[in-house]
């Protein structure tokens, strides 16, 4: 920001005596408009928050999915002699009682936890948009969408886990393969039992943005429904999504865990931050490094997320923009 | 908005007995079996003569249609009977558990004091907390204060209370021996000594409790607050002399509450069924508790009625919300 | 004491982070203001009136902006001069609102939309004068009535969204002068009031200068009001102070071009008389500019036919109707192609839900609408949709018509996009030469609403309604918030269009010497329905109907030697629309006066 | 002195739900309702039967039994009464035995009535029970705590249908034990008082008893051990280290003793796959296309260690075995061929078998890898077992995939669900089971042909591997006529091995003990695994 880039105020605007176009304007031309997004991500770059946010993501990322290739240490390998170890050189983060080597167990379960994570906020999060903005902009739809919302609340989450194990399992794994099969059922049914409080959340905020008044002029200026939404009424709702974004994946991450014990998850010897946590508690007096590692990477994830949320979110509200 | 809410009133009669009906599917399509906690040592056929017993020998439909009797008609007259001191339900079948072979509503009363002590105190600390950390955060956006309760409140919530709650027991029970590990439902508050023992065995599930609630609201309040701190009425406010509390906690607050007017309108079903895995830690054997012990044991009736219980809230509450959003915001329209 | 100003700017700059920089709000302005004294700051849009105002409250900074130098002497209350531009915000809470008050520009964004008029009304004089709710409320209804807003009881228990325009800005007023501020700053008050009722503000204010010593400042691009008003003159342009004297000074030898520009693109009322149809501004400094009469076709465009639009009034816990707004009442007026229709009338009439009524962007309760041979009313949201590609609206406030979060370039190329009649690179093309042709450099392009002064917003809103052709555009106060010289462009902009492509306008306004510029036919509104209607020259040199006799009278004349005292306006107390829904209103019956020209009979309650 | 000792405090991490054991078979209601009611007789610690109500324990040899094993004749001890001060009388075993047997109430204690042609009270104090056939166990009514004896004044409207309706009687029954109900609270907490008319004026020493239910084994653990908050908690199922640790606290200690309870994997010898249709999948009509061959189901076997099993997951708490009936002693097999690990002989097993080493190491025949499904149920405990044996598995070239289920569900008899235990869509399945008393019979009677779980039973039944060997049945025929305990010892230990070391049709891991823990003032715990932990809780006393 040097002085050269200062800008002198409206010089565009020239008094009725030179009622053209002036010729400031032409200059100014010739910096092409960027795009709203390439400016977006300008502003997301220079916020400190987001920043450290996105670059422990992407540590934590690298780790799970890359570390394993050079920590080749097998997550399920069992050496009984190890049980039970504190950190050294051969097992950086120990062993646990069956003496699997935590620190591969913790990338291993990274990579599931992550992805899992991620997918189900996704869904979940992009279904109770869609469901929000639907029921809120649609007055017609509000009536049903809304008890449908509230018929998911009431509903019961382990019986209908049981019941989407029943009906899905089997198809599914015969489709992708047991592991891709449980994959999908797993991120779809947290995402099917969590989508409901965004959905109301976004309903509301949605009601109020609805009755502004720049979406009666967009309305004038003939822009459709979708458009409305995806333009007008999205952006505006973007922080309480933000919000559920991140609040989502903890507890996906935490969810996850807790449908291995009803037998929805994942195989049991395939290790999930969820479950590492879980199993480490009963031992959190005698091995207490145990519970710190997989508590520590979930929440080292979940604010890294929050951090990019935020940088996001600040990034996209063009009032904060550009200060 | 007045026949907005009768309209909803009316309208939730319906939607409710929809659920009923979901419910009951769900639950019967549900795997499962009441037999399942009784040992392998007893034959399969006297558990398929429990289970005739226990009614499962008939049609789902007649099962569903007692269901709604004996919730919809007999249970209320128990409930006229128990105040009135009438006998309209005399010789009537009530909802009766599985696992208990006792009336599901006996035991729900019982256990909703302990539940409101401890999930109920925990949730208004709760919310009562993350306001104001939620308010503030946003007004010093970025702040120390901002960034700690950023990293208190994510690590809060990204930490489950199977383990939180093992966590706190471990330090202030067992090492410190501060307060009991083990909740006593039986106890009375009679008097300041009674009350500070109830006070003591409370703290840990609350403190457990609150921190997730605290989290999630004070995120929400936080962010809904920062969208409308910029907006040209609070500069008309402050040009109108106001303290910059007032500026906050009235012009701004008032736009921002309805996203968390939702999510405390969500929450407060939750208190009677959310807390789930706090009261097992605890043993505070709440209605969660009840509910979860009914699921293993797959005791449908207790499960089908608490279940629709919590429906019952989640659609009064949201009619709540619904109502509320009214108020905060006099350009959204009902009707 | 008289000759120690009350206010001081000595070399002000203000600058705003953007991303593209430092943009500079106001370059070096000084200037003073002293007691009982009226200073009117004019000058070009987005010349830095309002963020000089601003930044006396010091405020800017609550926007984004920081006063890089200057002093701003500000003599207190009880003696003693302070430099505002470093005074603590403790301080500054003391001063807004009890010795310095503040009209916003936009009254819209300026009130907080959930709370009662009344409750922001009052909220003030309770801090300051630490009066009880009940004196407050009593405060508030007495400056409403001051204000001149119909039923101060009943506003007060009102939403803002549920005002007209001008009675948000009279509330606007009102907030600023409850505490009887010492300094008043009054940035456009009056741009969304009718002659009658700026002329009564206007006068109050006066009254509240000479009998309280406030001293006023007042920007307003009206050249009319400032001849009224203004004991001295500063002009802006650019964000520098390029002229300042005493008004008789400025408006009789006006020293830089650009104060000349202005005066000479000042509308006279009684310019066109005489002249059948409108006729392009003659702007200074263009050459070989063509003035050629549109005379327009006689194909009707646009025919309305009883048209009723009512609005429910909420009351109790649970806000149930409890009255009815009669906002727009069996309202019946033709439209040609290539002509204008302007409709004129007091603040709250109903212009602009008549308006809103035509494109059925409020729902009417009855009567009829035909564009084109086309049944409007009878259409459903998909054909209405279509409908609406023929059809366009300039919102009265341009802030709360834009959407906060998208850039002015897609917003103005959003019709076009939504109709799919550009594409790409194409609609880049357009966007720009729609910048051109409303005035804004194209580096605004990338910018957000709230990065832009009101005028420039205004612009915006303009460039989007005529970024569709259409045939048709109501066009909502859309002028009113520019300088005259933009003023005028934008004017002959769209005659040019008319001229051109046959537009035509419903053009509401309340800038008489506007109205006699640019239309063919003129509606005189009152208490929803029209009292008065005709061919401009009929209702203009011929006005029958009493409320539009009081009208012509009211309009303020930009000379300063020629101001209007108080006596001369006759205040007559404003009814009300507002009735119990079981009121049932007789039929408008007009009597024609002449061919075309129609006076109401009913009693229109003037 | 009684009632001069407080409270005692006693936690189960599983709550009762309801105090008789005639409408629930779970363990934790019936050891609850052992504080209120009791039988004619239990069993010790040793597996003895002892006199409770009755006399003494009727035999053959003091006349009791009759020579023919067709009736057995209880004589009440004298002066008996129930809490509310009423006498017991032979009125009260007759009808808890029409009560229990009634066709509409679902008691779940029926099996202990099995065969019972009358009940009949022949004097005050005389009950004769006789059977249809010859019982050489003829103590299943009114022994052990599933089967104690309800006051008829109390439970005689409440017959069959009417059952559930006694709430009342149900959660807070009259009896002869050392307590009264004070208040049940259902799943949650118990609170009991000393029984004023208890037959031994001097006990119990606790006046009032606060038994707690709920959260888990660790909880429970931590309390007793830990905190000192309880005195007595049941069924610690953690981990040996766990238990350790938290015993270091000196606040109490654990005790152990073992019963019958035995962890197995049991193999399915039905094929399971998914290809099959409905009727025929994992029914005796598709023989499992892997695990048919005995010498595969053998070699699975030899590559398991099972004393590391025991020490990771039970510590003090199991022991490594080879039988399906660990104990009694003379029921028990001495058998320990098992108990040694050899990969390499399983190895040469499977090579011998047709099993050659493939891609990636493991085992194919005739283009079919030698893959296993494996599940339990959801337990930490079992789900270390499955990653050992997994990896032994995979060291002799076999892949296992791991599967666990929610108890609750597996468990569970629901023909719909394709997760139960019964239905036993997998190749091998891992849990633990045992027989309630000291006589293997109708424990081993489960493995008889046709008694297999299949689509036209529902899915019921006891046979979970679908064994089939007509010697074995004509073996367990014999087991019923003969009721000498010598000679029905040898046939049970036949019986045990055809199963076990025989076919390896269940291989059996662990005899699980039972851990439980008290604190280190609560004096006179005997720990029980033959009948409710709490029988002796009227000798209880608090260590001053
Ligand atoms: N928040 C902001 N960020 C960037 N630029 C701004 C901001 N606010 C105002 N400006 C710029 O500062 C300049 C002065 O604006 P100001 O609002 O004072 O104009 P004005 O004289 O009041 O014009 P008008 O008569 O149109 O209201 C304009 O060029 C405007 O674009
Ligand atoms: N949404 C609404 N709810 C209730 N009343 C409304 C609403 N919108 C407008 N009104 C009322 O309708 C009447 C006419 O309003 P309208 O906005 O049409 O006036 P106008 O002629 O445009 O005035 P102005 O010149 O001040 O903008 C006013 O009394 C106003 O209070
Ligand atoms: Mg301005
Ligand atoms: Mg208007």
């Amino acid at each position: 920001m040097t002085d050269k880039d200062r800008l002198v105020p409206d010089e565009g605007l020239a008094p009725a005596s030179t009622a053209v176009p002036a010729a400031g304007t032409l200059e100014e031309f010739t910096k092409p408009p960027q795009s709203q997004w390439r400016e977006v991500w300008h502003q997301f770059k220079s916020h400190k928050g987001a920043l450290y946010g996105g670059l422990l993501f992407l540590v934590i990322i690298l780790w799970v999915y890359l570390g394993p290739l050079l920590w080749d240490l097998d997550p399920t390998k069992i050496d009984i002699r190890a049980r039970n170890q504190g950190p050294s050189l051969a097992h950086p983060f120990g062993t646990d009682q069956l003496g699997r080597d935590t620190f591969s167990r913790m990338m291993a379960g990274g990579k599931t936890s992550v992805s899992v994570g991620i997918t189900a906020m996704l869904l979940a999060l992009g279904l109770g948009s869609l469901v929000g903005v639907l029921a809120g902009f649609f007055k017609r739809l509000d009536g049903l969408l809304m008890r449908l919302t509230d018929l998911f609340l009431a509903l019961p989450l382990l019986p209908l886990l049981l019941v989407m194990m029943l009906l899905f399992r089997d198809p599914l794994n015969a489709a992708f393969g047991p592991e891709q099969g449980i994959f999908i059922l797993i991120v779809v049914s947290i995402g099917v039992t969590s989508w409901m409080p965004t959905a109301r959340i976004v309903r509301g905020d949605v009601l109020a943005i609805k009755e502004r008044e720049f979406v009666l002029a967009a309305r004038s200026i003939g822009t459709t429904n979708t458009k409305m939404i995806l333009r007008h009424i999205l952006p505006n709702v973007l922080s309480p999504i933000m919000v559920s974004a991140t609040l989502g994946i903890a507890t996906a991450i935490i969810t996850e865990s807790s449908l291995s014990f009803l037998g929805l998850g994942f195989p049991p010897d395939f290790p999930t931050w969820g479950r590492l946590l879980f199993d480490a508690t009963d031992y959190l007096q005698q091995y207490p490094e145990r519970v710190f590692w997989p508590g520590l990477a979930i929440s080292l994830t979940v604010l890294s997320v929050n951090y990019l949320g935020d940088g996001l979110r600040d990034a996209l509200d063009p009032r904060i923009r550009g200060r | 908005m007045l026949t907005f809410t009768v309209r909803r009133l009316v309208l939730a009669v319906p939607t409710l007995l929809f659920i009923s009906l979901v419910l009951f599917l769900l639950l019967e399509f549900a795997p499962g079996d009441p037999m399942a906690q009784v040992p392998l040592t007893v034959p399969p056929e006297v558990k398929e003569k429990m289970r005739e017993a226990l009614g499962l020998g008939q049609p789902a439909h007649i099962r569903f249609w007692k269901w709604l009797v004996q919730f919809f008609w007999i249970e209320p007259q128990v409930l006229v009977d128990h105040i009135f001191g009438t006998s309209f339900s005399a010789g009537d079948l009530r909802v009766i558990s599985w696992q208990t072979r006792s009336p599901v509503m006996d035991i729900v009363i019982q256990r909703i004091p302990q539940t409101l002590w401890v999930v109920g105190t925990a949730y208004v600390v709760g919310v009562l907390i993350a306001l104001p950390i939620g308010i503030y955060s946003a007004y010093r956006q970025y702040s120390w204060f901002d960034q700690t309760g950023t990293f208190v409140s994510m690590i809060g919530f990204s930490v489950p209370p199977f383990f939180s709650g093992v966590l706190v027991i471990v330090v202030f029970s067992v090492n410190l021996g501060w307060f009991p590990s083990i909740y006593d439902t039986t106890h009375k508050v009679v008097d300041w000594d009674s009350f500070m023992i109830q006070l003591r065995q409370m703290i840990m599930p609350v403190m457990v409790l609150a921190l997730q609630i605290t989290a999630q609201i004070s995120r929400f309040m936080r962010a809904s607050m920062l969208d409308n701190l910029n907006q040209d009425y609070v500069r008309t406010a402050r040009a109108k002399g106001l303290g910059e509390r007032a500026v906050v906690l009235v012009h701004v607050l008032r736009n921002s509450m309805i996203p968390v007017v939702t999510v405390i309108a969500l929450g407060v079903p939750s208190i009677f069924g959310g807390a789930i895995i706090t009261e097992q830690v605890f043993k505070v054997n709440g209605i969660g508790q009840l509910l979860i012990g009914a699921i293993q044991a797959n005791d449908l009736p207790m499960v089908q009625t608490l279940t629709f219980i919590f429906a019952v809230l989640i659609v009064l509450f949201n009619l709540i919300a619904d109502v509320l959003y009214g108020l905060l915001d006099p350009r959204i329209r009902y009707d | 004491m008289l000759d120690n100003p009350i206010a001081r700017i000595e070399g002000l700059r203000v600058e705003f982070e953007t991303k593209d920089g430092p943009v500079v709000g106001v370059e070096d302005v000084s200037f003073s203001v002293n007691p009982g004294e009226t200073v009117c700051i004019v000058g070009e849009s987005g010349s830095g009136k309002s963020v000089s105002s601003l930044s006396l409250m010091r405020l800017v900074e609550f926007g984004g902006g920081e006063i890089a130098a200057g002093r701003l002497i500000f003599d207190r209350r009880d003696g003693g001069a302070t430099d505002l531009a470093r005074a603590d915000q403790d301080l500054m809470r003391h001063i807004r609102g009890n010795e310095i008050g503040m009209i916003f520009q936009e009254p819209m964004t300026a009130l907080n939309p959930v709370f009662t008029v009344g409750r922001q009304l009052t909220e003030g004089l309770r801090v300051h004068k630490g009066m009880t709710k009940a004196e407050a409320r009593d405060r508030a209804v007495e400056i409403l009535r001051e204000v001149r807003i119909p039923e101060p009881e009943r506003r007060m228990d009102q939403y803002p969204h549920e005002l007209s325009g001008g009675m948000r800005q009279r509330v606007v007023i009102a907030m600023a002068m409850a505490c009887e501020p010492r300094l008043l700053i009054a940035d456009e008050p009056t741009t969304a009031l009718d002659v009658t009722i700026q002329a009564e503000i206007l006068a109050l204010m006066d009254r509240l200068k000479r009998e309280t010593g406030t001293a006023v400042m007042f920007i307003t691009h009206d050249m009319a009001v400032v001849a009224q008003m203004a004991d001295r003159v500063v002009v802006m342009f650019r964000g520098n102070k390029v002229e300042e004297g005493p008004v008789e000074q400025i408006f009789e030898s006006p020293q830089h071009d650009y104060t000349k520009a202005l005066l000479a693109a000042v509308p006279k009322l009684g310019e066109m008389r005489g002249k059948a149809a409108p006729e392009p501004m003659k702007l200074m400094g263009v050459e070989n500019q063509k003035i050629e009469p549109i005379p327009g076709t006689d194909e009707v465009l646009l025919r309305v036919k009883g048209l009723t639009t009512r609005f429910a009034v909420k009351g109790g816990f649970f806000r149930r109707t409890v009255a009815n707004v009669h906002a727009v009442e069996d309202v019946s007026f033709t439209l040609n192609k290539g002509q204008t229709l302007s409709l004129v009338g007091e603040s709250g009439c109903g212009k602009s839900s008549c308006g809103r009524s035509v494109l059925r962007l409020v729902e009417p309760l009855s009567g009829e609408i035909e564009l084109d041979r086309k049944d409007i009313m009878s259409l459903n949201d998909r054909d209405l949709r279509k409908a609406r590609l023929d059809m366009q609206m300039i919102f009265q406030d341009p802030f709360a018509s834009l959407n906060p979060q998208m850039q002015l370039m897609d917003q103005v190329a959003e019709p076009m996009r939504n109709y799919g009649i550009a594409s790409g690179s194409e609609i880049q093309d357009r966007v720009a030469s729609l910048f051109d042709r409303v005035q804004l450099p194209r580096s605004f392009m990338r910018r957000f609403p709230h990065e832009m002064s009101g005028g420039q917003r205004q612009r915006i809103a303009i460039a989007r309604a005529l970024a569709l052709n259409p045939k048709l555009i109501v066009s909502d106060e859309a002028v009113s918030a520019l300088d005259v010289s933009v003023q005028a462009q934008v004017l002959n902009l769209m005659m040019e269009l008319q001229a051109e492509l046959g537009l035509s306008y419903l053009f509401i306004s309340h800038d008489m010497a506007v109205v006699e510029r640019v239309s063919h036919h003129v509606g005189v509104m009152y208490l929803g329905r029209i009292v008065e209607m005709g061919p401009r020259a009929a209702v203009f040199e011929n006005p029958q109907h009493p409320y539009t006799q009081a009208l012509m009278k009211a309009v303020p004349i930009a000379d300063p030697h020629r101001r209007k005292a108080e006596k001369d306006l006759n205040f007559k107390p404003i009814p009300s629309p507002i009735h119990s829904p079981d009121y049932r209103p007789e039929p408008s019956v007009y009597n024609e006066v002449a061919p075309g020209h129609l006076v109401l009979v009913t009693d229109s309650g003037y | 002195e009684r009632g001069s000792d407080g409270t005692v405090n006693i936690i189960y991490w599983q709550a009762p739900s309801i105090m008789t054991p005639y409408l629930s078979g779970g363990t934790k209601d019936i050891e609850a309702s052992s504080l209120v009611l009791e039988p004619l007789g239990r069993y010790d610690p040793d597996g003895n039967l002892v006199p409770f109500l009755a006399e003494e324990i009727p035999t053959v040899e003091n006349g009791g039994v009759s020579a023919d094993l067709t009736s057995i004749t209880w004589k009440l001890k004298p002066g008996l009464k129930w809490s509310d001060g009423s006498p017991v009388t032979s009125a009260d075993p007759v009808f808890t035995a029409e009560y229990c047997m009634h066709p509409e109430g679902g008691c779940a204690q029926l099996s202990k009535y099995d065969g019972v042609k009358s009940v009949e009270a022949l004097d005050d104090l005389t009950v004769k029970v006789t059977f249809e056939r010859p019982m050489p166990n003829p103590y299943g009514p009114f022994m052990g705590a599933q089967s104690p004896i309800l006051q008829k004044a109390q439970f005689q409207n409440c017959l069959g249908a009417k059952a559930p309706e006694c709430t009342e009687a149900n959660f807070a029954p009259i009896g002869t034990g050392p307590f009264v109900v004070d208040e049940f609270r259902p799943n949650d907490v118990i609170t009991l008082s000393a029984n004023p008319n208890y037959r031994d004026p001097a006990k119990p020493a606790f006046a009032k008893v606060n038994f707690k239910g709920g959260g888990d084994a660790t909880a429970a653990g931590r309390a007793v051990l830990e905190t000192g908050e309880y005195d007595y908690a049941w069924n610690l199922q953690l981990a040996p280290e766990v238990i350790a640790q938290m015993a270091a606290a000196g606040k109490g200690v654990p005790v152990s003793a073992f019963g019958t309870l035995v962890e197995r994997i049991e193999m399915n010898l039905t094929d399971p796959s998914s290809s099959l249709p409905d009727d025929i999948r994992a029914t005796r009509e598709a023989p499992h296309p892997i695990l048919s061959d005995l010498r595969v189901r053998k070699a699975l076997s030899m590559a398991i260690d099972r004393n590391l099993l025991t020490e990771i997951g039970y510590g003090q708490a199991g022991r490594a075995t080879c039988n399906l009936v660990p104990a009694p002693a003379r029921y028990a097999s001495p058998n320990t061929d098992c108990l040694t690990q050899d990969i390499e002989g399983a190895k040469a097993l499977l090579e011998e078998a047709g099993w050659k080493v493939g891609a990636g190491g493991v085992r194919e025949k005739d283009g079919m890898k030698l893959k296993l499904l494996y599940q339990t149920s959801t337990n930490a405990v079992r789900q270390d077992f499955q990653a050992l044996i997994k990896q032994w598995w995979s060291e002799i070239g076999v892949e296992t995939e791991l599967r666990n289920i929610s108890g609750s569900v597996f468990f569970g008899g629901d023909p719909g669900s394709p997760d139960t235990f019964q239905k036993f869509y997998a190749d091998v399945e891992m849990y633990a089971n045992n027989f309630d008393g000291t006589d293997p019979q109708a424990y081993l009677s489960m493995y008889r042909c046709g008694n297999e779980p299949k689509p036209s039973s529902q899915w019921q039944g006891e046979n979970i591997n679908r064994f089939c060997d007509p010697e074995y049945d004509k073996l367990l025929d014999e087991l019923a006529r003969t009721g000498e305990l010598e000679k029905r010892g040898e046939i049970a230990i036949r019986l045990n091995e055809m199963l076990t070391k025989d076919s390896y049709t269940i291989v059996p891991l662990v005899d699980r003990g039972r851990v439980s823990a008290h604190s280190n003032t609560l004096g006179g715990v005997k720990l029980n695994t033959w009948d409710s932990e709490l029988w002796n809780a009227a000798d209880w006393y608090r260590i001053k």
